[in-house]
């Protein structure tokens, strides 16, 4: 670290009540290097790059220092010094890159307001591959990656040296992934310095350079990016790296066919005026296994999710439940119904905001005869690693983790045979989607349950399912 | 989208809009005409009432505008007549006065207009420096004393606000004429009344577009791609805050007719809403139709106004657009 | 777009610099024109026929009637020069007078006043006079009745009888322009509400002093007491009572009061359990403190009602009648007597009859609802339940005509000619009056005295005739009067020489001149 | 209880100010120290004494009881007007969310057409027709404030229907009747209680311009906006009097309006959260 561009050093933030969030941070960036930071959600790093820029939410005080190369040290509460150095030394790709474009001005002349002339933006666009025309779209016209690169390619038609890049793949899908790295990689290239922040292990994997990683505030582990991923020093980049589910033992593939949950035969589904999003599709979920089923976004899991459970009827086919079939029987339904149920992709929201998770499980007790909360609840908390006293929250006040085992919890209590379960992880930081997992499968195999997990993570889906659907092998 | 997209939207959206327009103004007037007959009283009588004076009725002077006026027709048939000439542009004449009611509303409504306009424009000429202050500095102190005038107008009724500004500049200062509507210095009360009223709910929203658009990351992205304050607010703020502003204006319209009726009386001024007034005391019926159509047609060719408007200002309203 | 914005922007600054301006410039009241008399009234010009708006072209000296009325009560010439009966009472002789002009220069010939009245003699408010035939004989108009009518001059000072140029009408046969013969034209009319008048300077008798005047219709009464208050016009007729001090205070316009033979009555439907009985009708007009009220209320106390009409009316009012009493104690003996007792509620009743009615006013003239609230507070005191309803001033003939009336208090003049007798009739004689009684069993001799003296040309005999009908009416009671109106004009100090009209004929504007 | 108390404090003072005019709505007519309409015509338009605190009007009437006893007929009718119109627009609404695409389209489409329709024009024509009285204000304020509650409460209901709590609830067999009033009811209800607070500040505006108008509550109501009507020709010698219902209407509306932004910013902030 010799020649460090921008260096960051003894950087806290705290809030007015003096919490602090960032503890004693000191980062450099070398000149034409990469260093990425990376760390959970809530860790603290993309604060980190607003105190960069000076751009703290109102609140937040930030002391220490921010130096750039042949300047002087700034304070990093001095907000004013920093913008100076705006657009000439740092330049900042922020995250949700739809906020920061004017939802109202075509994408030339918000470009052009940024720099680039008219001859400029056309090879900007080639380099980043962005089509031609795209140029004079608004912002709402873009996908997130395409806005993504059309704000890396007014970065780069900005001379900053240094480029700060803050969640540059988050609400990506895999391939976007894969673009953004190859986008940041050719900034690298061009020469610039970058300050990556993310939480994204496969693009700490891509990049080369220097990996810090980031825990409650403080900086737990720094090194040479390949050293750091293949070996890591501290218990938590430990933890945090076999939470990949790429790491994750496979489980054995169980076909006991004739003990059937859940089965379906020939379904089709269309949304009128569109071309139908599958048909022929069969599926059969014996007891004590886990069904996978993945496909591209926008490709009908969710809906196969909803005729599943008997909550929209398919165009053909058939469902059973139990033996008998829903489709031609709607009154089966509500014979089974408690019987097969969805754990959310939102934990948070499957509560109602406004009533006490305790009273929400007491409800219950009106549905389901015989059904005592304050006897059948407390062992299933255990089970579930719950501690009880949440119960008196609501459902905003708990994580989301905790709020995904409490749903669960609420489903056992129902004695459920099915459980279908939409991407059930996907807003779960790693270390804790890996737990839910684990506690998953062990439910499966421990109540007799067949589980649906919905995914478009193939990597978590190998690595716990029995059997695997691709819903894009029945598109028509 | 292409630029032969967007005008088509745009054409879709005005004639479904114009065809609502109609719509709505027709059933408007449809219900004025079944209240009148639903109500009782002798009809006839009222009319009489109005047209000859009070102390003057007689019974046979109504039972001769029943029989001049036709009022003696069966319903079905009067309505089915009136839609009849409606499809000819034909509104009909007066009861009270004869002239063709097209002729007195574009009186009375050209009088209105003339009011509406200038205490519209005066209510934005106040709440628009007002307003994007108070955006730029919130909390500060003019911020906080357009909160307190804001609250205070909007807590006030028209009338009242009327009462004050006559005793003060017509009756005790004797700057302004109290009434009438002949000349430009009788229109200052009545404008100032109508657009004090308007600002009272204008200010907070062109303040807090003003705010919402600063605080939006686009505009500090502007400026971190290196646009100074001013130069990123006239780029990417005014748009952008016009938005809900050109929305609410809009619908402030319907207000504006409220307000006519009570300013219009307390004026003595000309407008549509003393017409509509003295329509109802007097069953002028083809008055109150004509009427009841040309404020349901107006309200719609405001809100299409306004709908074209956001679609100029706002792109993704016209991707919104689902006709 | 910003380009376009910015630019409104700038044109709108101009404009704020311009209203600044304007608000800021502080003689813009003063902007009278000289020359120009400005008149307002509460009477909007809805309409050109005389039927409708005649009473405006009247007052405003636009058109003229053959007979007109002085100020005095003497009928005199006014298209007709003189007029004379036959002796068997039935034919009328109308001469019309040399020289006069329309305002279009034209000259009115017989056949023109003939044509004219014939219009006017159709319609139904001269309905009255039992026209035969009409006729012209040279210079003379000829009018023939079937019965003798003695007040057939001064019917014919009604304004629908105002005579109009030939020219005046269009094809339909309705009035399309006024031409007149009055000593000011019309020049502009402006909606319903503003009419720009000129002098005449062909008018045949005393011509206009001032070369221009504007009659300007201001409905709202409050709207009028601001414009006095402000001094905005020079003449303002019937400002609003209680308002007459603020005027006064005001300094600006001075209000001038003149007791004219037009009534604030109440009328009962004697129809009614409660009020077929007179002691019921008396006792609730010895509870009205009519003092009381005209000085609280109308400002004046000289407006209470002693009987139907003023003094102001010699012929018609009668000083031998005694007064209209105020005295509570009296009106309980009145009802206990005649057998009404008081409830746990204070209300009297009588087999099952509450004495209760609702009292319909007219909302646009506020002072009636004001007085309605006054009175209902002081029946509240013989035991009477009243409920005011102020209503359109069409609701009342409405209830009347259904039937529905209970009780009601309105303005009702008693000269829309200047003979007493032309509203008594329509009033008194019939069981569904139009403005007045309702089922009163008294209507038949009111009839029969009335016809006497539509008949009679003796004036002794028609002097004991009226003192009867006055008699007749003052101890039954079908409706009582509360106040005579005070005529209430507020005059701006540049105006002299202003009389006021008791008949509400002329607003005698030829005679007033501006400093 | 120590709970009570804490929340209690956060209420901002607008919530105050109106609990103290909902008392005087209430008590009004029971504080008012003389009838509100009996005369004294030997007393008229007199200034402030030790009988009659703030004065007489023009036939002798005590302002004071009257101002007071006037509350529930502003106060109490303007609640009346918006806990009618709220409820009808909740109803409407609650069916709009939960029915199919055309009735949805006919109740949706018809709150757009009636928010055409000016509230006091309605009112007016109403009252102008059936001639003054209680009944045109509320049928016709109903008529132009439903609308704006109706849409309220579709795009709330429509956005909780969509959460995943409710097809938690629905899968967990609770009937549609529970899921209405435990899940959708109480956000919704929470939306439209700043703008019914809101609402009824305007709706004693549009009562008291109708008394103003001459064309409201009849007489001798000891209506605020009557009241003003009554007064004004006495501008001049009764400046207490007349401005006894201004202030009135004014602290009302005051409150309401400041009261409504602090339940909305409220729910602002607690949707964050």
């Amino acid at each position: 670290m010799a020649d460090p561009v921008l260096s960051v050093t003894n950087l806290t933030i705290r809030e007015r009540n003096g919490h602090i969030l960032v503890r004693d941070v000191t980062l450099a960036v070398p000149r034409g290097g990469v260093l990425t930071l990376i760390g959970e959600t809530g860790s603290g790093k993309s604060l980190i790059a607003q105190a960069v820029f000076g751009l703290l939410p109102p609140g937040l005080e930030a002391s220490g220092q921010i130096m750039l190369a042949g300047r002087p040290p700034i304070a990093a509460g001095d907000s004013r010094a920093l913008s100076g150095l705006w657009r000439e030394q740092i330049m900042l790709i922020p995250q949700e890159p739809s906020l920061a474009l004017d939802p109202t001005m075509k994408i030339r002349r918000q470009m052009a307001l940024a720099g680039l002339d008219d001859e400029a933006v056309d090879p900007a666009l080639a380099a980043f591959d962005l089509p031609v025309h795209s140029v004079d779209l608004y912002p709402f016209a873009l996908s997130g990656g395409m806005a993504q690169r059309v704000l890396v390619a007014s970065a780069l038609g900005v001379g900053a040296p240094i480029i700060v890049a803050d969640e540059p793949t988050k609400g990506l899908d895999a391939e976007r992934v894969t673009q953004a790295i190859a986008t940041l990689r050719q900034l690298a290239a061009a020469g610039r310095s970058l300050l990556v922040i993310t939480h994204d292990r496969h693009m700490a994997e891509a990049l080369p350079g220097t990996l810090a990683i980031i825990r409650e505030g403080v900086i737990v582990e720094r090194g040479d990016s390949a050293r750091v991923l293949a070996a890591p020093e501290s218990d938590y980049g430990r933890t945090w790296l076999e939470a990949d589910p790429r790491h994750w033992s496979r489980s054995a593939r169980c076909c006991d066919m004739s003990d059937l949950a859940l089965s379906a035969h020939g379904l089709a589904f269309g949304w009128p005026g569109a071309p139908l999003l599958f048909k022929g599709l069969d599926l059969h979920l014996p007891r004590r296994s886990i069904l996978a089923i993945s496909g591209a976004s926008g490709g009908g899991k969710s809906t196969l999710a909803d005729i599943l459970l008997g909550l929209r009827r398919p165009l053909a086919g058939s469902v059973e439940w139990a033996g008998a079939d829903i489709v031609a029987d709607p009154s089966a339904i509500r014979r089974f119904r408690q019987r097969y149920q969805k754990l959310h992709q939102d934990p948070i929201q499957s509560f109602v905001p406004h009533l006490s998770l305790a009273r929400q499980f007491t409800a219950l007790e009106s549905v389901k005869t015989g059904l005592s909360v304050a006897r059948a609840l407390p062992p299933l908390l255990e089970r579930l690693k719950v501690k009880p006293d949440l119960m008196d929250r609501l459902p905003r006040e708990i994580s989301g983790g905790e709020a995904q085992r409490l749903a669960l919890a609420r489903i056992l209590l129902l004695d459920p045979t099915v459980i279908i379960a939409d991407e059930p992880t996907s807003r779960l930081d790693p270390v804790v989607q890996r737990e839910t997992m684990a506690l998953l499968r062990q439910l499966v195999d421990d109540a007799g349950l067949g589980l649906v997990l919905i995914s478009h993570d193939r990597a978590l889906l190998r690595s716990v399912a029995d059997d695997e659907i691709q819903l894009d092998a029945f598109k028509t | 989208m292409s630029v032969a997209k967007a005008t088509n939207t745009m054409l879709r959206v005005i004639l479904l809009r114009v065809g609502q327009a109609l719509a709505t103004a027709a059933l408007l007037a449809s219900l004025c005409f079944a209240f009148v007959h639903m109500l009782p009283g002798d009809l006839a009588l009222r009319v009489a009432a109005a047209r000859v004076g009070d102390e003057r009725v007689t019974p046979e002077t109504a039972d001769r505008i029943r029989r001049e006026e036709g009022l003696d027709r069966p319903l079905i048939v009067q309505y089915g007549q009136w839609m009849k000439s409606l499809a000819r542009g034909d509104l009909g004449r007066s009861l009270l006065s004869g002239k063709p009611v097209v002729q007195e509303l574009a009186y009375h409504g050209a009088f209105t207009l003339q009011l509406g306009l200038i205490g519209w424009l005066l209510s934005y000429l106040i709440a628009l420096p007002l307003g994007v202050f108070a955006g730029f500095r919130p909390g500060g102190i003019v911020d906080r004393a357009t909160d307190v005038l804001a609250v205070t107008l909007a807590s006030l009724p028209t009338f009242l606000v009327g009462i004050g500004l006559v005793t003060l500049f017509a009756l005790t200062l004797r700057w302004l004429p109290p009434a009438g509507f002949r000349t430009s210095a009788h229109m200052v009360l009545p404008a100032v009344t109508l657009a004090l009223s308007l600002v009272a709910f204008s200010i907070p929203i062109i303040r807090n577009a003003v705010l919402e658009v600063r605080a939006a990351f686009f505009m500090t992205y502007a400026r971190v791609k290196g646009l100074s304050p001013p130069a990123a607010f006239r780029h990417h703020g005014i748009r952008n805050a016009a938005i809900p502003v050109v929305t609410f204006a809009a619908l402030q319209f319907a207000f504006v007719i409220d307000g006519f009726v009570v300013i219009e009386t307390l004026f003595n001024y000309p407008g549509l809403g003393e017409l509509l007034v003295k329509a109802l005391i007097a069953r002028d019926v083809p008055v109150i139709m004509g009427a009841g159509l040309v404020i349901g047609f107006s309200f719609a060719i405001v809100s299409l106004t306004a709908d074209l408007l956001r679609l100029w200002l706002d792109p993704r309203a016209l991707e919104a657009v689902r006709v | 777009m910003i380009h376009k914005l910015a630019l409104t922007r700038r044109s709108a600054l101009a404009l704020a610099v311009c209203a600044a301006t304007l608000a800021g410039f502080p003689s813009l009241v003063q902007a009278q024109e000289a020359g120009v008399l400005r008149v307002a009234s509460p009477w909007e010009y809805t309409s050109n026929e005389p039927t409708d708006t005649g009473f405006l072209m009247t007052r405003m000296q636009i058109a003229e009637t053959l007979v007109m009325v002085e100020p005095d009560g003497r009928l005199v010439g006014g298209i007709a020069e003189s007029w004379s009966v036959s002796d068997d009472k039935l034919t009328w002789r109308f001469k019309i007078r040399p020289g006069v002009l329309f305002h279009d220069g034209t000259p009115v010939t017989t056949e023109a006043a003939a044509a004219s009245l014939r219009r006017s003699l159709s319609g139904e408010s001269m309905q009255q006079i039992p026209v035969d035939q009409l006729t012209t004989d040279g210079d003379t108009l000829v009018l023939k009745t079937k019965t003798p009518f003695s007040h057939l001059p001064a019917v014919l000072v009604d304004y629908a009888s105002v005579v109009l140029a030939p020219a005046s009408w269009g094809a339909d046969g309705k009035v399309s322009k006024v031409i007149g013969t009055g000593p000011f034209r019309i020049t502009a009319i402006d909606g319903k509400n503003v009419i720009e008048l000129a002098r005449f300077d062909g008018y045949w008798g005393e011509k206009p002093k001032v070369a221009r005047a504007r009659h300007t219709a201001i409905p709202n009464g409050d709207t009028r007491t601001n414009v006095a208050v402000a001094g905005d016009q020079d003449i303002i007729f019937t400002t609003v009572p209680s308002a007459t001090p603020r005027i006064d205070a005001a300094g600006q316009m001075k209000v001038v009061n003149l007791t004219i033979p037009r009534l604030r009555v109440m009328a009962f439907n004697s129809g009614l359990p409660q009020f077929s009985d007179v002691r019921v009708r008396r006792a609730i007009s010895m509870a009205i403190d009519r003092k009381g009220i005209a000085s609280a209320v109308l400002r004046h106390p000289g407006s209470a009602a002693t009987q139907l009409l003023p003094a102001a009316l010699p012929d018609w009012h009668d000083a031998t009648l005694s007064a209209y009493a105020f005295d509570v104690a009296g009106a309980n003996a009145l009802l206990d007597q005649a057998g009404w007792t008081r409830g746990a509620d204070g209300v009297r009743t009588k087999d099952g009859v509450r004495l209760a009615a609702t009292l319909l006013t007219i909302s646009n003239r506020p002072e009636l609802t004001v007085m309605g609230t006054a009175m209902q507070a002081q029946l509240k005191a013989i035991g009477m339940e009243l409920n005011v309803e102020p209503g359109p001033s069409a609701a009342i003939p409405a209830a009347i005509q259904a039937g529905t009336m209970q009780m009601t208090m309105f303005a009702r003049t008693y000269v829309n000619v200047p003979e007493v007798v032309a509203t008594i009739i329509p009033d008194f004689t019939r069981e569904r009056s139009t403005w007045g009684t309702l089922n009163w069993p008294g209507r038949a001799r009111i009839k029969a005295l009335s016809d006497e003296y539509v008949q009679s040309f003796d004036e002794s005999r028609k002097a004991s005739l009226r003192r009867e009908m006055l008699k007749i009416i003052h101890e039954e009671m079908p409706v009582t009067a509360v106040s005579w109106f005070e005529h209430t004009v507020a005059v701006n100090k540049r105006v002299k020489g202003l009389v006021i009209d008791p008949f509400e004929m002329r607003y005698m504007l030829h005679k007033v001149t501006l400093d | 209880m120590n709970r009570v108390v804490k929340r209690m404090r956060q209420f901002p003072k607008s919530i105050w100010a109106l609990a103290a005019l909902a008392g005087i709505a209430v008590l009004g007519p029971v504080l008012a120290p003389l009838d509100p309409t009996a005369q004294d015509l030997l007393r008229v338009m007199e200034a402030p004494s030790s009988q009659n605190w703030l004065g007489t009007d023009h036939v002798g009437r005590d302002i004071l009881s009257r101002v007071l006893s006037g509350a529930p007929h502003s106060l109490g009718l303007a609640v009346l007007c918006v806990a009618l119109a709220s409820g009808t627009g909740l109803a409407l609404g609650l069916a709009a969310s939960n029915s199919g695409a055309f009735l949805r389209a006919v109740i949706m489409r018809s709150a757009d057409l009636m928010l055409a329709f000016p509230g006091l024009l309605l009112a007016l024509l109403l009252a102008g027709f059936l001639g003054g009285g209680i009944w045109p204000l509320l049928i016709g304020l109903n008529l132009a404030l439903w609308p704006q509650y109706a849409r309220m409460t579709e795009a709330v209901a429509t956005g909780v229907l969509r959460q995943g709590h409710v097809e938690a609830a629905r899968l967990a067999g609770f009937p549609e009747r529970v899921i209405l009033l435990r899940h959708v009811l109480p956000p919704v209800l929470r939306a439209i209680l700043p703008l019914a607070t809101l609402g009824v500040g305007q709706a004693i505006m549009s009562i008291s311009a109708l008394g103003f108008l001459g064309l409201g509550l009849k007489p001798p109501t000891p209506e605020w906006g009557a009241m003003i009507n009554e007064l004004l020709p006495f501008l001049s010698e009764g400046l207490i009097q007349m401005a006894a219902p201004c202030l009135m209407i004014f602290a009302c509306v005051l409150s309401l309006t400041l009261a409504g932004r602090a339940l909305a910013a409220r729910m602002e902030a607690g949707s964050d959260g």
